[in-house]
């Protein structure tokens, strides 16, 4: 599984990707945040306010419902500011 | 036509291929957004466009997309760059044709309010007192509303 | 800015003369309205535009004005075109630059309206059946209208 | 006082301005129309139909009953069709 992040979230991260490998009771996008702040180290400080976090699940805008599966490209990142 | 660039566009050379060849368009709309060298009360030294290069084509695709079932478009394009550019430099346009001057206006409208919300692009802007992320307002995110009527 | 000229004129290079020396503009707004080759069911061979030489540039800097009055605008801009077009060309341009898109969007959406209602201009087309004044539409009468509130 | 016409109101009046001397009496754009039909003529079919005549007096759009005075420039025309 790919994580993305972009913007603020890829500056608090530390780094734009990574391959993680979730154990299989992580479904949703939710479940795979949840997971990743458990992780420890920046991702509590990156995932602290998910009211400014927006997903796309294989360049698709999805919600924190969304499932997930081995092989999708996971992308955070704020409201966008295009244009 | 979709075009995600770092390079500068010239207006009138794209208009001028967007009427081209099509003697029944009647009116053609359009809009460039561009760097201001004021934001709120801030100084603005540069921007930086941040996107996400998978995605982007395809959610711009998409909003095209929606423009073109809803009004009756001769053409439509769009071109939006990324990187770094600086006050006065051309960020985004957004062009429609069309037979009638209420589709290719409204068209226009519609992809410049769905695009700031819904196409994967973050502002930076360098100031004198450091980078900051543009944070995204709620008048476009209601801008962007008011053009939703079940689908996409 | 207002011009009422027979000859032809530059998008691009328009626009650009809106926006340089001023770099607090974030929105252009633009609109050009083209000759079409079908008017309704009829084939137009040519189009002559007939107007009130003393009376358009007053008209057209009394919409103007109106449109200055109630956006924020950093510049705009009228071009109309009178005298004989062939299909394809171009009619007339309104441009207007802001720090903000509504207030270039909206400003440019008012003068294209008013303009079309207010400025003395009447459109002649050329068929293979005959010349036909071109007549007023009652759509586009409502389409000005929607910008009343009083003034002008 | 000068006449315009523009349009089809030039085509049927087969003229493109004149200069007229209405007597005192006619005082404004209604009086002035009813004095042109009276003069006979094209003035008739000109101004046979007034809901799709439109006025300006001195390239100021005016309604029906506004008045008029020597040395006026009034203009007749259809409702415009510019844009």
């Amino acid at each position: 599984m790919k994580l993305l992040y972009f913007a603020w979230l890829r500056e608090k991260a530390g780094i734009a990707y990574e391959d993680v490998s979730p154990p299989e009771s992580i479904a949703t996008v939710a479940d795979l945040i949840k997971w990743q702040i458990s992780r420890g180290g920046v991702y509590s400080e990156v995932f602290s306010d998910i009211s400014i976090i927006r997903i796309a699940v294989n360049q698709e805008y999805v919600d924190f419902e969304h499932p997930i599966s081995i092989g999708d490209e996971i992308a955070f990142f704020p409201p966008m500011t295009g244009g | 036509m979709i075009r995600v660039q770092t390079e500068n566009f010239n207006v009138g050379i794209e208009l001028e291929e967007l009427t081209s060849d099509d003697q029944n368009i009647g009116a053609v709309s359009c809009f460039v957004g561009l760097v201001r060298d004021i934001a709120g009360d801030k100084i603005v030294n540069s921007m930086t466009l941040e996107h996400y290069p998978a995605m982007t084509e395809k959610a711009l695709l998409k909003i095209e997309i929606e423009a073109i079932k809803r009004w009756s478009l001769s053409k439509t394009l769009i071109i939006h760059r990324y990187g770094r550019l600086n006050p006065g430099d051309q960020i985004v346009l957004v062009a429609t044709a069309s037979a009638h001057r209420n589709d290719a206006i409204e068209a226009t409208e519609f992809l410049i309010d769905w695009l700031k919300t819904k196409a994967p692009f973050w502002k930076r802007e360098e100031t004198p007192d450091g980078s900051f992320w543009v944070e995204s307002r709620s008048s476009d995110l209601a801008a962007a509303n008011r053009w939703i009527k079940g689908s996409m």
